[in-house]
């Protein structure tokens, strides 16, 4: 019967230690969408440190048989402390290939080769690591007054296990469930999009490839301590595949998913495979074993690619969690028949937070021979222009003449080739594009961008800036510290959506609207953002005529209420009522600036357009 | 289409219950695979009370896949002759294994799931150098006595009360490597051992019993057992012009690097001395299967081995019922080379051993049984000598003091339990079986090869 | 001028075509007409959905209602390959070339189709109206200047005698110059010597100028459609483009 | 100097089977976008048939190794056809499908391991005389690899430049669409290339065991880092940048292991490797996607 609660205990300690690395990996592939196949290395350096630290120095313990470095004899739970911590160091040196915007699967392909990589060092450089043999004899925690050997020990490892496991995982939600963690899913789901809204991706990035690295490294840490040995073959990148299938089949974005992976894939699939009596040759049931995680990944990818627990759809509308049917979409016809609600009657001074005094016409915003090539071929060209406060100044121009890439460059999405961009008066040529939207200039796409797996409601809310959840530290302070602000932002956000007319789609993915509707969630969004200068690139394109000139309508109402406003845009009908000044470039260069009516009778311009 | 399908997600009731059934499908998909039937051992034609299960501890899969047959053929050849002779207190003995995968971490929950389904486990056997640190303090704990193939220096320096030892460690085994060079008269001497576990702790002890004897070390290879190639290392040792090269790489490495020196060499072994472990009826049919071939491969390799006394009374038992375990065990290739392997002999006594040391202390309790095991082992005052199973258990049952002298000969223990007899040169035969040559070696100590222990 | 240029032209008709992407359409219920011999123009401001017409015809963009005929054979939502069997040469706006291969080898891929031993005299043919590619034949076509460039992407088409051409914004990007002379010597051209061609243009002007029949497309729907003489006068022209007065679509 | 040459003559061997499987895996990565890292078990099942043909069916090696290549070919069809074309189809990011041939990939090794077993095999077949070349030692059979290799690469050249279906693939992969335009029936270019590309893979799979002498299930299992390697470095998807980046990786690493240290030899791949990555993810020439 010992027998059997023993073998249970190792089963706890085992489970807690797998739930641990997946709840990490979750929240790094799961909701910050980052594909850390070297996910390994922390475990195993988080383990490695704990090992060492716990020892004795080195030649007076063990007879020397082995070698190592740090052996500082220090007493729980100071290993496991710095495991943790050299598990969050041991990110830093790969934060060079998930910060760049390398192809994700160029990255995932980097950090797999660096787990070989370092696999293969630490199994050959003895000194550091006594090589492939490894470290044995590490010291169970608290071995001086309790038998480590003793069924009660090996339970209570098994429940601080659990009891750590089921931290991390409350760890994990809170920074998950936090406005925080919206931000990551907004990362994850178009990082181009999050980082225009003002988010800074690379330290998004880096926050979770460190907090995965600590939890990594306390969950190698636990093991170690458990067998009480550390050899790198425990650790070969395989492993993190497992960890990987995992996730797959319990479901990426869900911590209940997380948890019911671990315990599946490399735990249930393990222990299981072992009771089958070995067949005609000893190594069929573990390749078998291997060849159905490979199928188990193959299958559930195509049968059922969220997991068994998928992501839950965050219901954040005062709709609560009640079995609303999610609206139909309307069709690309009826865009048409979008109704704005009632956002006439909305104070937009009010609800975007829109200060200083409207009627001040400065130049807020102006570009000093702002130029940019493409392999050679100059788009923009010397251009300089000037974009008053208070105005909508509209951008247009015949295909390629460069007013997207204008566009880009003022919003800081496009390094210019030369050329400075001067906000207030300020050089911001230089500025990062989630600084520039951070201090008030926020610009939409020509393309879809909505964050898809993310809810409306969520897609708003998640622009708003100053959010006192939206950090690292904020989101660990707890709803408490948060909860009161998120709770006004998610109300101002309901506020727009009804101003919109499409509160009813409030908790539906943004993913599965219609292109008009998603045109306005995007809009939306920005002007929750509440920019001081907003850069809109061909808004309309795509809306349907009847739902533009709303649109266009309200534009004009902001810019009332101070607003600057920037807009790109092709159709020109509309430009009439709703811009003033209009800029036309022609090939890379300003053409002209004025009214419409006094653009349209200028011969330039109809020759720029009609061109012959 | 798209959203239709959300929308569909999006049906709480529906949703739950199809993830309920998918759970609880994976969940039946376990528990039927956990309540499969656990096939053991072999029935025999006695009539016994009960049964008492030894377990093979050791890698079956992996990179060290070779060994665990070796140690599962000693416990059916064990056990065969000991049901044979009505059992250990009436009990039949039954054999079973646990793959530990070579791999330390899963090695620990395999151990604790063996205790778990076996209710009867009297001895463990196996355990090599890939997983004896994470499960002998395991058996310790659980006061079962295990005979360990593991040569780790750190057994020669922490005492386990339950763990016994039938072979040298790593270090004495080198010196004994550096005696069969002394004998040929070698001067240069190359290393090649592998970077695993295992072999890592042949290195140093070899360049001090080298460098004791007069010679000299002129290359020094590890090989990384991933590798696929090892021409450099070959052309290193090739270029050094050793007289001999002194290696331990098992799996494919090891038949890689000497068809690639020999290649290099213009088609000529340079003579290899392997440790014990090399005695392997795999990496034999490997190397000889390769471009070497048996002819040139037997005229240059030599490898220590403690020694077999095949001449002694035990071995012409042991001889038939090793051959006899053909088809009973997958995953060797030739019976007759294991007859020489040091994991089949010694474990084959080891078994014997514990299993006369359960007769005479009527008990197949670890901690009843194990001071009889030295006792048998090393013999007391007044004791017959009994070179099998069957005689032993005659002679206890007449009430004698016995000294059980093994295919390995006579074991005699140190304090950390380990016993290792002299040591001999031997070398393979066209068959696969190896031959002692030249006489002992002599005792080796982890610094010299004496004459007496 | 070479004999193998100048084939027979098909009508090429579309009949109440709406297409788009994911279903939702971009451009509806368009009825175009080219004819051999003619040059069809279809203008009209950014974003009216002149290429996306373009792709539905010649399989790239799925056709969600109406009908497209190549003379009695029906095209609608065939694979492009097939289409382009059938005898359309289609010239996209960008990514006309292939970047990485010679101009020779980009011809022999638009011969692809053609028997192995015609492929080189067809190459000739193709550069007796092509004269400057002569000089550049083991260039990179990504290496080639804007105008050289399009003159290979339209040389490759012709490699297949096409008795459609369906050529999309030829003049993007080039030169004022370039682009008028390679509107009316080769593209007016083409149909002098009895091709069909179907052209989509920016330069308003000009495609009116080379044009026997303009369609003007504004949010996704032809809203204006005649001989250019007429059009050229007809103020809804301008305003089509640059909007204003009544024009609103 | 001897060290030089030596280790010359080991990575001109490494080099030529390297570069016989990186142009393979390039050309697949050309035309279907996919970074087929299931590669490595597609090489060692071919190399497995060859085996079984000439060992157990006992064909002449050169025979079996026909059969080897087919295998290849025939698998890397199948897997594009069955696994990555339908996965493609959903518009699935890059990284869902180097998951799949993750996956793939424990499947076809572990596969073949629950067939074979755990055990090496190794080839019977003498390596013939070694040969000695200005302090290069290369055994006859490693001529006749390398031998294999420039014969190989030769017609991988001419397949390109003078064929009309190389030409298609070259277009396909600069453009699919336009090649679809031009009347290519890109499908089934892509199926020719999975074939081709396979083929090689499978050649490569058998020359790597057959230089080995000694081969297991799991032997080509990180083979696929030093492809990746050797991808990277030359451009990922062209063929030529594939042959020079195998060059380069299969000598350097010898040269490394001759001069440095033997165990780490394979780290300069790696660190060249993270290093392209790092700072010319689409190789040294260039970023134009071409085979």
């Amino acid at each position: 019967m010992s027998a059997i609660l023993f073998y249970v205990a190792t089963i706890i300690v085992y489970g807690a230690v797998d739930s641990m690395a997946c709840l990490a990996l979750n929240v790094q592939f799961g909701f910050a969408g980052l594909s850390n196949f070297g996910f390994i290395i922390f475990q195993a350096g988080g383990a490695y440190v704990a090992a060492v630290l716990s020892m004795g120095p080195w030649q007076k313990s063990n007879e020397g048989f082995q070698s190592y470095v740090l052996g500082w004899h220090l007493a729980w739970p100071l290993p496991w402390i710095g495991a943790a911590l050299f598990g969050g160091l041991l990110a830093l040196p790969f934060v060079f290939l998930v910060g760049k915007r390398l192809r994700g699967d160029f990255a995932a392909v980097g950090l797999l080769v660096s787990a070989v990589l370092l696999n293969q060092l630490v199994n050959n450089f003895v000194p550091l690591f006594n090589g492939a043999a490894g470290i044995s004899i590490v010291p169970a925690p608290f071995s001086h007054y309790w038998n480590p050997q003793g069924l009660a020990y090996q339970f209570v490892y098994g429940g601080v296990a659990v009891v750590l496991t089921v931290l991390v995982y409350f760890l994990l939600r809170r920074v998950t469930e936090s406005p925080y963690g919206r931000s990551l899913r907004a990362m994850r789901d178009n990082d181009i999009v999050a980082d225009a809204l003002g988010k800074n991706v690379r330290v998004q990035r880096t926050s979770m490839l460190i907090l995965g690295g600590m939890i990594a490294g306390l969950s190698g840490a636990i093991l170690v301590g458990f067998i009480n040995l550390w050899a790198p073959g425990a650790w070969g990148y395989a492993e993190t595949i497992v960890l990987f299938a995992a996730i797959i089949v319990g479901g990426a974005g869900n911590h209940k998913g997380a948890v019911l992976g671990a315990l599946l894939v490399p735990l249930g699939f393990e222990e299981v495979t072992r009771f089958i009596p070995p067949l005609s040759n000893p190594a069929l049931v573990p390749a078998l074993e291997w060849v159905a995680i490979g199928l188990l990944i193959i299958g559930f990818l195509w049968f059922r690619p969220d997991g068994i627990l998928p992501e839950r759809r965050r219901i954040l509308s005062g709709a609560g969690k009640s079995s609303l049917p999610m609206p139909v979409p309307s069709s690309g016809e009826s865009d048409s028949l979008i109704n704005l609600g009632n956002l006439d009657q909305m104070d937009f001074r009010q609800l975007l937070r829109l200060e200083g005094d409207a009627s001040d016409h400065g130049i807020i915003l102006s570009t000093d021979r702002l130029t940019r090539a493409f392999h050679g071929v100059t788009v923009v060209s010397e251009v300089s222009i000037e974009f008053q406060r208070g105005r909508l100044t509209g951008l247009i121009g015949p295909n390629g003449a460069g007013k997207s890439t204008t566009l880009a460059m003022l919003a800081g999405t496009l390094a210019p080739t030369s050329g400075k961009v001067l906000y207030e008066g300020r050089d911001i040529t230089s500025m990062p594009s989630n600084e520039r939207a951070k201090s008030g200039m926020i610009r939409t796409f020509q393309l879809a961008s909505e964050f898809k797996k993310l809810t409306v409601l969520e897609n708003l809310v998640s622009a708003i800036p100053r959010q006192s959840g939206d950090s690292f530290v904020g989101a660990l302070r707890g709803r408490r510290f948060w909860g009161r602000d998120d709770a006004e932002n998610i109300e101002r956000a309901s506020e727009m959506l009804e101003g919109f007319g499409l509160t009813q789609y409030a908790d539906s993915y943004a993913g599965g609207l219609s292109g008009g509707q998603r045109r306005l969630v995007e809009i939306m969004r920005a002007l929750l953002a509440q920019p001081t200068i907003l850069l809109l690139d061909e808004p309309m394109a795509g809306v349907h005529p009847n739902l533009a000139h709303k649109i266009g309508d309200q534009l004009t109402r902001l810019v009332a209420s101070g607003m600057t406003i920037v807009m790109v845009e092709h159709e020109l009908a509309i430009m009439d009522a709703f811009c003033d000044p209009v800029i036309v470039l022609a090939e890379g260069r300003v053409l002209a600036q004025g009214t419409m009516s006094e653009l349209r009778a200028m011969k330039e311009v109809v020759e720029a357009y009609l061109v012959g | 289409m798209r959203f239709s399908k959300m929308a569909r997600r999006g049906g709480l009731v529906d949703h739950s219950r199809k993830r309920l059934v998918l759970v609880a499908s994976v969940l039946a998909l376990v528990a039927s695979m956990v309540t499969l039937p656990v096939a053991e051992g072999t029935s025999g034609a006695t009539s016994f009370k009960g049964s008492i299960t030894i377990a093979s501890v050791a890698p079956f899969t992996g990179a060290d896949a070779a060994l665990g047959p070796k140690y599962e053929t000693a416990c059916y050849a064990a056990a065969q002759a000991i049901n044979a002779a009505g059992g250990v207190l009436s009990k039949q003995v039954k054999c079973k294994t646990v793959d530990t995968r070579g791999d330390p971490a899963d090695a620990v929950p395999a151990v604790r799931q063996m205790y778990a389904t076996t209710s009867n486990l009297v001895l463990v056997i196996g355990c090599t150098s890939d997983e004896a640190a994470t499960v002998v303090p395991i058996f310790g704990a659980h006061k079962t006595v295990s005979f360990c193939m593991t040569g780790q220096s750190e057994f020669d320096a922490v005492h386990y009360p339950y763990f016994f030892r039938l072979v040298p460690p790593d270090a004495a085994d080198s010196v004994a490597m550096v005696q069969i060079a002394k004998r040929h008269s070698y001067k240069k001497i190359a290393l090649a051992f592998g970077n695993d576990a295992g072999s890592q702790t042949f290195v140093a002890p070899a360049e001090a019993a080298i460098k004791t004897a007069g010679m000299t070390v002129v290359s020094n290879e590890t090989l990384d057992m991933t590798a696929s190639t090892f021409q450099t290392e070959a052309q290193a040792i090739v270029q050094a012009h050793p007289d001999a090269i002194l290696m331990e790489a098992l799996g494919a490495a090891g038949v890689a690097l000497l068809s690639e020196i020999y290649q290099l060499n213009g088609n000529k072994m340079i003579p290899t001395i392997g440790t014990s472990a090399m005695i392997d009826p795999v990496f034999f049919s490997g190397v000889t299967s390769g471009p070497i071939g048996v002819q040139n491969f037997i005229a240059a390799f030599d490898a220590d081995n403690q020694t077999v006394n095949a001449s002694g009374p035990a071995y012409p038992l042991y001889h038939k019922l090793v051959l006899e375990q053909a088809g009973k065990v997958k995953g060797v290739p030739s019976f007759a080379g294991l007859l020489s392997a040091n994991g089949t002999v010694h474990l084959y006594d080891g078994i014997n051993l514990a299993a006369l040391a359960m007769d005479m202390a009527h008990s197949t309790t670890g901690s009843k049984y194990k001071a009889d095991i030295l006792k048998i082992a090393e013999g007391v005052h007044g004791a017959v000598n009994v070179s099998s199973y069957a005689a032993g258990l005659k002679d206890l049952k007449a009430g004698k003091k016995i000294h059980y002298i093994g295919v390995g000969g006579s074991y005699q223990f140190d304090s950390y339990q380990t016993a290792f007899g002299p040591f001999e040169d031997d070398q393979f035969l066209a068959n696969g079986t190896t031959v002692a040559v030249g006489g002992t070696l002599g005792y080796c100590s982890l610094t010299e090869c004496k004459s007496t222990p | 001028m070479s004999v193998e240029l100048s084939t027979s032209g098909k009508v090429l008709r579309a009949t109440s075509v709406s297409a788009g992407y994911d279903g939702r359409a971009i451009v509806h219920e368009i009825d175009v007409e080219a004819t051999p011999g003619k040059v069809v123009s279809v203008v009209g401001p950014n974003g009216s959905g002149k290429s996306t017409l373009l792709k539905s015809l010649v399989g790239v963009v799925p056709v969600l209602a109406g009908t497209v005929t190549v003379g009695d054979t029906e095209i609608t939502n065939l694979a492009p390959e097939r289409i382009a069997m059938l005898g359309v040469g289609y010239v996209p706006q960008i990514d006309d070339v292939f970047p990485p291969l010679s101009v020779k080898e980009n011809l022999e891929i638009g011969g692809y189709l053609l028997p192995r031993h015609d492929v080189a005299s067809q190459i000739e043919a193709v550069l007796e109206f092509f004269p400057r590619l002569r000089t550049m034949m083991s260039r990179k076509a990504g290496k080639l200047s804007g105008g050289e460039r399009k003159m290979l992407a339209m040389g490759r088409v012709l490699m297949l005698s096409p008795s459609v051409l369906v050529l999309d914004e030829p003049t993007a990007n080039l030169a004022p110059l370039v682009a008028t002379q390679l509107l009316e010597e080769y593209i007016r051209g083409f149909a002098d010597h009895g091709s069909t061609v179907l052209l989509v243009e920016q330069r308003a002007k000009a495609a009116l100028r080379i044009s026997d029949w303009t369609c003007v497309l504004s949010g996704g729907r032809v809203v204006l459609s005649g001989a250019p003489r007429d059009l050229e006068n007809n103020p809804l022209f301008v305003e089509s483009f640059l909007g204003g007065g009544a024009a609103r679509a | 100097m001897s060290v030089f040459l030596s280790s010359l003559g080991f990575g001109l061997i490494s080099a030529a089977v390297l570069a016989i499987a990186t142009v393979g895996f390039t050309m697949q990565f050309a035309v279907t976008n996919v970074l087929n890292l299931a590669y490595g078990s597609v090489m060692i099942n071919s190399a497995f048939v060859t085996y079984y043909l000439n060992y157990h069916a006992h064909l002449n090696a050169w025979v079996a190794m026909i059969g080897g290549v087919l295998t290849g070919a025939i698998a890397s069809y199948l897997l594009n056809r069955f696994v990555f074309t339908p996965f493609q189809r959903r518009n699935l990011p890059p990284i869902t499908i180097v998951i799949v041939a993750l996956g793939v990939d424990l499947c076809g090794t572990f596969g073949l391991q629950a067939i074979v077993g755990g055990s090496y095999f190794s080839y019977r077949q003498s390596l013939g005389r070694e040969r000695h070349f200005w302090g290069m030692y290369l055994s006859t059979l490693q001529l006749i690899i390398i031998g294999i290799c420039v014969v190989v690469m030769g017609l991988i050249h001419w397949l390109l430049k003078y064929t009309r279906l190389g030409k298609a693939m070259r277009a396909t992969s600069a453009n699919a669409s336009l090649a679809r335009n031009s009347g290519i029936r890109t499908q089934r270019v892509i199926s020719s290339t999975w074939l081709i590309s396979g083929a090689l893979c499978g050649l490569a799979g058998t020359v790597f065991a057959m230089n080995t002498g000694v081969f297991e299930a799991t032997s080509a299992q990180l083979y696929i880092v030093l492809l990746l390697a050797a991808m990277f470095l030359g451009g990922p998807g062209s063929a030529y940048g594939a042959m020079l980046g195998a060059l380069t990786i299969g000598v350097a690493t010898e040269l490394s292991a001759g001069y440095f240290n033997p165990e780490y030899k394979e780290v300069i791949a790696f660190v060249v490797l993270l290093g392209m990555l790092t700072f010319r993810p689409y190789g040294l020439f260039g970023s134009e996607k071409t085979i």
